[in-house]
């Protein structure tokens, strides 16, 4: 026996059939929503495997297939893989041959740099996050305070101080300098967060093991720590994301050796003294694209889990 | 564990780490590295491919140039940071000659005087850089004695064309009727061009798509001109400073500072209608034009896609218009001198702005490196690397080079190249140069996205100049 | 009327099957317990009533109209949820007043109608309070006042408390009971504690793996329990239920073999119709009479653990075999431990359920 | 010093002398002796690594003291602010200095001039207009661009709030533009919205004739930047909103169910208070971003049709014209204006606050 299923609960938006649960109706929609949100993104992933030639073409050619006749063939181009050679290795001068652009190298530093500073972070701002959770000190909310606040002016003003301490104690160009930098921007927002997963756990179980005789550093890495991997690995991710793009101070801080990927991708931006370089920087966006994506995918679980910043807790 | 043995320790880290950070910097004796930030385009690509592979030091040291390939949009923002936080990093610096007076002032920017007098075969070849070259690039105060770079590639603005457009029967025919003119199709034709040509041209060419172009329908809507209009640098004022000088005007002069001005200078009767020529033709171009972003890449982009039948342009972005990966246009180029204004003896007045870059020596480099630095500068402005240089792309302000007849062989718009050199002038040097230039290219966005007239903007311009140029000192 | 019938009913979550063809009508003023372990579908079951689970087959019908299609808001119902669902932005009043808003009432009547139902349930002082910074008890009650504000068709109780502690639950037992049957609507209440539904339902609905294994008064389950796990379901001390082997019937007496003794067991005639082999025997711990001489009406076993309960001593006695058998005696029958006993079970209350688990009364 | 402030001393604190690994006293003597030495001895990058070395001895030893003595708080958060004082509030107060002092970087001139690069930023009749000029745009900017993040957030956390099949796969596509780079997508927006080749153009010329150019007026260059900042953001408001959509627990929405709320007060009353606190959160962090816009108009307009913002116009200052101590001044001033909002925000956040 069927019932008739109103428009409004087939797509999700009232149901009979469990309040939470919704059904391909629900997905029908929100991939259309979710598909146009995405266009501009998938633009670009497309423009990464079009010859050089179209990227300007006049009407835009949209699509590698034409999906069974639905895109009128104008539109369609043939894919190649060529820009993504040419990430790597290209012709630099008129009649040259292709030479090394360096490209794996900054693909390799934006990863470890990135990486390590969120990694950094994640570890000194963990254990401070506990501080300022379970010992609070006197002040405890300037301090966080402040902290925040260094999130809240432009990079500019403090490039030039910086420039110049690292020059003094020559930090600069160096993996070392970038990564303590990046990992000290991100520890505003990995105290914050770390410490709203720390207050949201109950202390009962951590008196219970103090009492036990459990000493205070197992305490934390195995009653505390354990509960809030959803917290640590939510903060990853967010920390990558806001490092991994970052533009100013690998530009003026890296030297070639550690030069990250957002710095040299100006090189499609104006390449070889022209314009854009259109499809070069479709290629390297969309490679830029991947690990950031993939870890963001597979630590998805946890992100909603992460964010609430414990602001849900009554 | 007792504190001595943990400072022992922690020393012993801390040492192995700073090793490990800073890399050895330890050098054989003999061993010369040259560090170089550069911008990352052909030329100076091809300068670091010539040095690895033909570049023997004659003292018989093992000499290295260690190149520092900075993006394009980023070049002045790396540059000008490592300069001011005194980083003390790079040797030589390719430097836009308007940041001379910047650097120069801030003590970052070594004077050469004392190695060209020491050396006489250095000297010859100095002078023999085009006197206009060699002011712009090399001198401050402008147009002094006090010498500092040395050309990496010269540039000049010339007229891009496209023959299969411009020579077309039809469009010859119908161009002959409409002006009693004939439409310029050859470069000695392109060089003979006034900007009321050139306007002309951009009239005439303005088709919808559909309309016959060239025997053709159009395939999509087509301009006649295209040249740089944009607020980002100095896209605009490259090009407005031609047509002021070229219809008698100036701007704010600092070779005659502190006594010139700039009120009643830069905002004179000929200055303001010189813009309000710039700005008439900007109609004729495509629709960019009026977002105020039609910087030097993006007309040039127009043109190589097929967009409008002429461009004016740095000769620094051509040789992609040649190339037919990146350009629809390849097969049908004309190159010719950037139009002038017809001079009251009837001749034509042709004052253009000059562009590319010198590259100078900064103040830190050792006296090991600089005598290094000085054999690599002089056999980079060897005759043979200079033809060699211009045989890839690149342009030589030499004048035995650029006037070998082997020169105008090179590229199709070399011999565009020696005639326009005599007619290149620069805009100001000094120290103030990004405060006067950001001024100036916001009022000029102002009028070309028509808010504001040409005499409001001159006005604007004069009187901030004069207010700066006198807080500094350099107005009395 | 205010009724509410299920027929056929059976919801599947993909494969699995939480309720299966059941049926069940619950009578104007009636109140009905869903009664079974945890897991056997009760809460499904009811939530299917309520319009918050689909039924997959079979109907839903409330005061005479097949509801199938409608959502929970169009099906004129009150829910008591298991966690209470107090909005916790809003305070008592205000929850209490949330079901009035759909009414064509005014802004008046409708705080008269939350000032009457918050001192049937004592809620008075607490009105102006947030759900956070109230006692479980009043939590329940408020819970209680959301539901009976208004005057729907039927009502639904889900664990209504399970929340709260043994005196509390007591007392409110009683007190929803009191509400309840002021009201002549169809109520089921969702419970897992046999006491809950002994003491508040006219009748009882025994869940267990999705199906309705019972449906009858307080009284029949409990008398009459229709299968060995309503048997075992029913009842504290648990009922014993002993495997036998039935030989045959004579005399109104069967002729049961199990732990090595014969035993004659006076049971209900329909045995008789019974083919021989293996049953099952349950007999309530209280239905025994301890008596000194072993005959073959008697069931010898030896006390081994004695627990007394108050009124009364429970007893673990010990089969020769090992088979363990609940016995109640009242208090001042004393026993020993080691003590042999040799117990005679009231007819009455011993019942023989078939191999497939049924009981054998017709 | 806060270490020594929390908890009072479980043991005695060793002799100035005595060798032990807790003794902060004797390390902070032997470092002071020892950095003093080097920096008179040895090169700055020399020194530096001996000082840094003391610096951790000395660390260390209040580490050793701290955890002894039962000092935790400061133990655990000592590292991280070590780290945000080194990389951070240094430079921070090192600029909060220079905006007292007349100095432009490529000129290497120093003198103290008071408050008068505040005075010059906030009233000069040359430099103030383009600052207050930036500013109001900021804060259109902030306005408008948060407002949409907020919005366009908001529904697609509530397309998002319900499971459904495939949730996952399409909830990353969502996800996907923050993760761009600000450069390459805004160079992909001048594409999109340009006159020539642009798709915008071509589908609206296509549709309705004529020539469509989005950037050429103020309305259309700040709908412009505004579309592509809110488009790359939205996703992070919407994960905020999610988070907090998906903590509703379930049974209230079906209590709401059979009290037959409407849908409008069941978000009034049942929804919203649980993303309260989250909408202002993604409010916080997002106008605190909208304060430092600059990337993206310096891509789709270079501030022109009057779209310049602050920290563009701050770039141009402290960066190309290298006039340090005045852009000093006016990233304090725009720093202070974020930490007034700031404190609204905690004020207006904090439910104690807004019932009393």
């Amino acid at each position: 026996m069927t019932d008739r299923v109103s428009f409004w609960e087939w797509i999700g938006f009232r149901s009979v059939g469990g309040i939470a649960e919704a059904g391909w109706g629900r997905t029908l929609v929100v991939a259309v929503v979710s598909f146009i949100y995405f266009l501009p993104v998938l633009f670009i992933i497309f423009t990464a495997i079009k010859p050089q030639g179209l990227a300007l073409s006049v009407p835009p050619t949209l699509s590698p297939t034409s999906f069974f006749g639905l895109i009128p063939d104008q539109f369609v181009f043939t894919p190649t893989l060529d820009n993504f050679a040419s990430v790597f290795s290209r012709v630099m001068t008129a009649g040259g041959q292709p030479e090394s652009t360096g490209f794996d190298r900054f693909f390799f530093n934006s990863i470890v740099i990135a990486s390590a500073s969120v990694l950094l972070a994640l570890v000194i701002g963990t254990l401070a996050a506990y501080g300022f959770s379970r010992y609070p000190l006197k002040g405890n909310d300037t301090y966080l305070f402040v902290i925040l606040t260094t999130r809240m002016l432009p990079a500019i003003v403090v490039i030039i101080p910086v420039i110049l301490m690292f020059r003094a104690v020559g930090l600069s160009g160096s993996y070392l300098g970038i990564i303590m930098l990046y990992a000290a921007f991100n520890l505003a927002f990995t105290v914050w967060m770390m410490k709203s997963f720390f207050d949201e756990l109950s202390t009962d179980v951590e008196d219970a093991a103090r009492i036990d005789g459990s000493s205070e550093i197992k305490v934390f890495f195995k009653i505390c720590l354990p509960q809030v991997v959803a917290g640590l690995a939510a903060t990853f991710v967010f920390g990558l994301i806001l490092t991994w793009n970052e533009f100013l101070f690998a530009l003026l801080l890296t030297g070639p050796d550690t030069r990250t990927v957002p710095v040299a991708m100006n090189q499609a931006v104006s390449s070889g003294g022209r314009g854009t370089d259109w499809t070069l920087l479709a290629a390297i966006e969309t490679l830029f694209l991947v690990p950031v994506f993939l870890a963001t995918f597979f630590l998805q679980d946890h992100l909603l889990r992460g964010v609430t910043f414990g602001t849900v807790r009554k | 564990m007792t504190a001595t043995r943990e400072i022992n320790s922690i020393v012993m880290a801390a040492g192995l780490a700073a090793s490990l950070v800073l890399g050895t910097t330890f050098a054989f004796a003999g061993d010369v590295t040259l560090t170089m930030a550069v911008p990352d385009w052909p030329p100076t690509r091809i300068m670091k491919k010539f040095f690895d592979e033909q570049y023997k030091p004659k003292s018989g040291n093992t000499v290295k140039l260690q190149v520092d390939f900075i993006p394009w949009p980023d070049f002045y923002t790396r540059v000008n940071a490592s300069l001011t936080s005194g980083e003390k990093k790079y040797n030589f610096i390719v430097s836009d000659s308007q940041w001379l007076g910047a650097f120069v002032e801030g003590g970052y920017f070594r004077k050469i005087n004392d190695l060209l007098n020491a050396d006489p075969e250095f000297m010859k070849t100095f002078k023999d850089i085009h006197p206009n070259a060699l002011n712009s690039y090399s001198t401050y105060p402008h147009k002094s004695e006090n010498y500092y770079g040395f050309p990496q590639f010269p540039d000049v603005l010339v007229n891009f064309a496209r023959k299969d457009i411009i020579c077309h029967e039809a469009e010859q025919k119908n161009f002959m009727a409409k002006f009693n003119q004939k439409l310029p199709c050859t470069s000695e034709e392109l060089d003979a061009m006034t900007w009321d040509d050139f306007k002309n041209v951009g009239e005439f060419f303005r088709r919808k798509k559909g309309e016959m172009l060239a025997g053709k329908p159009a395939e999509d809507d087509f301009y006649g001109i295209a040249f740089q209009a944009g607020k980002s640098y100095d896209f605009s004022s490259m090009q407005i400073n031609g047509f002021i000088w070229q219809m008698g005007g100036d701007i704010w002069d600092e070779t005659q500072a502190p006594t010139s001005k700039a009120e009643g200078v830069v905002n004179s009767p000929a200055a303001v209608k010189a813009l309000e020529k710039y700005l008439s033709l900007i109609a004729y171009m495509p629709p960019l034009a009026k977002t105020g972003t039609m910087d030097i890449f993006k007309s040039d982009e127009l043109f190589r896609q097929g967009k409008v039948a002429m461009s004016v342009n740095w000769i620094g972005l051509a040789e992609a218009s040649l190339d037919p990966k990146t350009s629809r246009v390849s097969d049908n180029l004309v190159f010719g001198m950037m139009p002038g204004t017809k001079g009251a003896d009837g001749k034509l007045v042709r004052w253009s702005n000059i562009g590319g870059q010198p590259f100078v020596l900064t103040t830190w480099t050792t006296d090991a490196q600089i005598k290094e630095a000085v054999e690599f500068v002089k056999w980079w402005l060897s005759s043979n690397i200079q033809h060699q240089f211009a045989a890839a792309g690149g342009q030589s302000a030499i004048k035995s080079v650029y006037s070998d007849p082997k020169y105008v062989t090179y590229r199709p718009w070399n011999r565009a190249w020696a005639p326009s050199l005599d007619w290149q002038k620069d805009v100001w040097h000094v120290p103030q140069f990004f405060e006067l230039l950001t001024q100036q290219q916001d009022q000029y966005d102002l009028a070309i996205t028509g808010r504001q007239d040409a005499k409001t903007t001159q006005d604007n311009i004069a009187k901030f100049q004069q207010r700066l140029l006198k807080e500094v000192g350099l107005i009395q | 009327m205010s009724t509410i019938e299920i027929r056929d009913l059976t919801k599947k979550f993909g494969t699995f099957v939480a309720v299966k063809d059941a049926n069940l009508s619950v009578a104007a003023g009636e109140t009905v317990c869903l009664l079974g372990p945890s897991g056997c579908g009760k809460t499904t079951t009811l939530r299917t009533i309520a319009g918050l689970e689909r039924a997959t087959a079979g109907d839903v019908v409330i005061a005479g109209r097949r509801v199938n299609h409608l959502p929970p808001e169009k099906r004129d119902i009150a829910m008591v949820f298991q966690f209470y669902a107090l909005y916790p932005a809003l305070s008592v009043g205000r929850n209490i007043a949330m079901p009035l808003h759909r009414e064509a009432i005014g802004s008046a009547e409708v705080a008269a109608r939350v000032r009457k139902v918050a001192d049937i349930l004592h809620l008075r002082d607490i009105l102006d309070r947030l759900p956070g910074q109230i006692s479980e008890g009043e939590k329940q009650r408020a819970a209680v006042a959301r539901a009976i504000v208004r005057d729907p068709k039927c009502f639904l109780f889900d664990e209504p408390l399970s929340r709260l502690d043994v005196e509390l639950r007591h007392s409110m037992r009683g007190q929803i009971k009191a509400v309840l049957s002021n009201l002549t609507k169809a109520t089921v209440i969702v419970t897992h504690d046999q006491l809950e539904a002994l003491t508040m339902a006219d009748r009882i609905a025994i869940m267990r793996d999705g199906l309705i294994e019972q449906v009858g008064s307080p009284h029949e389950v409990f008398a009459k329990p229709a299968n060995v796990f309503v048997a075992s379901f029913i009842g504290t001390p648990q009922m014993n239920l002993i495997d036998a082997q039935f030989k045959g019937y004579g005399n109104g007496k069967a002729k049961v073999v199990f732990d090595e003794q014969d035993v004659d067991l006076s049971v209900h005639p329909a045995v008789a119709n019974l083919k021989t082999g293996r049953v099952t025997v349950g007999i309530r711990p209280r239905a025994f009479s301890v008596v000194s001489e072993d005959t073959r009406d008697t069931i010898d076993a030896m006390a081994e653990l004695i627990e007394p309960m108050g009124a009364e001593t429970l007893i673990h006695a010990r089969t020769k075999t090992g088979s363990d058998i609940r016995v109640v005696v009242p208090r001042d029958k004393r026993v020993k431990i080691g003590e042999a006993l040799h117990l005679v079970p009231d007819p009455a209350q011993t019942h023989v359920f078939a191999d497939d688990g049924k009981a054998v009364r017709a | 010093m806060q270490l020594m402030s929390t908890i009072r001393s479980a043991k005695t604190a060793p002799a100035l002398l005595e060798l032990s690994a807790d003794n902060w006293r004797l390390a902070v003597l032997v470092g002071l002796v020892v950095s003093a030495l080097a920096v008179v001895t040895l090169p700055a990058s020399g020194s530096f690594w001996v000082v840094g070395a003391m610096s951790a001895l000395v660390a260390a030893a209040f580490a050793v003291n701290a955890y002894r003595r039962r000092y935790y708080g400061g133990l655990l958060v000592a590292p991280a602010i070590a780290v945000l004082f080194v990389m951070n509030i240094f430079p921070l107060l090192w600029s909060l200095g220079l905006s007292f002092f007349a100095y432009q970087s490529n000129l290497q001139s120093i003198r103290f001039v008071g408050l008068n690069n505040y005075i010059k930023v906030l009233t000069d009749e040359v430099a103030a207009p383009g600052n207050w000029s930036a500013l109001i745009n900021t804060a259109m900017f902030a306005v408008c661009t948060v407002s949409a993040q907020m919005i366009v957030g908001f529904l697609l956390a509530m397309l998002f709030a319900k499971q459904f099949p495939l949730r996952k796969y399409l909830l990353i596509l969502v996800l996907t533009p923050m993760m761009l780079s600000v450069v390459a997508s805004g160079v992909f927006f001048t594409y999109y919205y340009d006159p020539t080749f642009g798709i915008l153009s071509y589908v609206i010329n296509s549709v309705a004739g004529g020539q469509f150019i989005v950037m050429d007026s103020k309305a259309g260059a700040v709908a412009g930047i505004v579309f592509a900042d809110a488009w790359m953001w939205s996703p992070f408001v919407m994960l905020l909103v999610l988070a907090g959509l998906v903590s509703v627990p379930k049974y209230l929405y079906e209590a709401a169910a059979i009290d037959r709320v409407s849908a409008w007060r069941r978000f009034w009353s049942i929804t919203f208070p649980y993303i309260r606190g989250l909408l202002m959160l993604a409010l916080l962090f997002r106008t605190i971003e909208a304060f430092k816009l600059a990337d993206l108009v310096i891509v789709l307009t270079k501030g022109g049709n009057d779209t310049m913002t602050i920290s563009y116009h701050l770039i141009r200052i402290a960066n190309e014209q290298n006039k340090t101590s005045e852009g000093a001044a006016i990233s304090y001033i725009i720093l202070f204006i974020v930490i007034v909002l700031t404190n609204l925000y905690l004020y207006v956040a904090n439910p104690k606050n807004r019932e009393a």
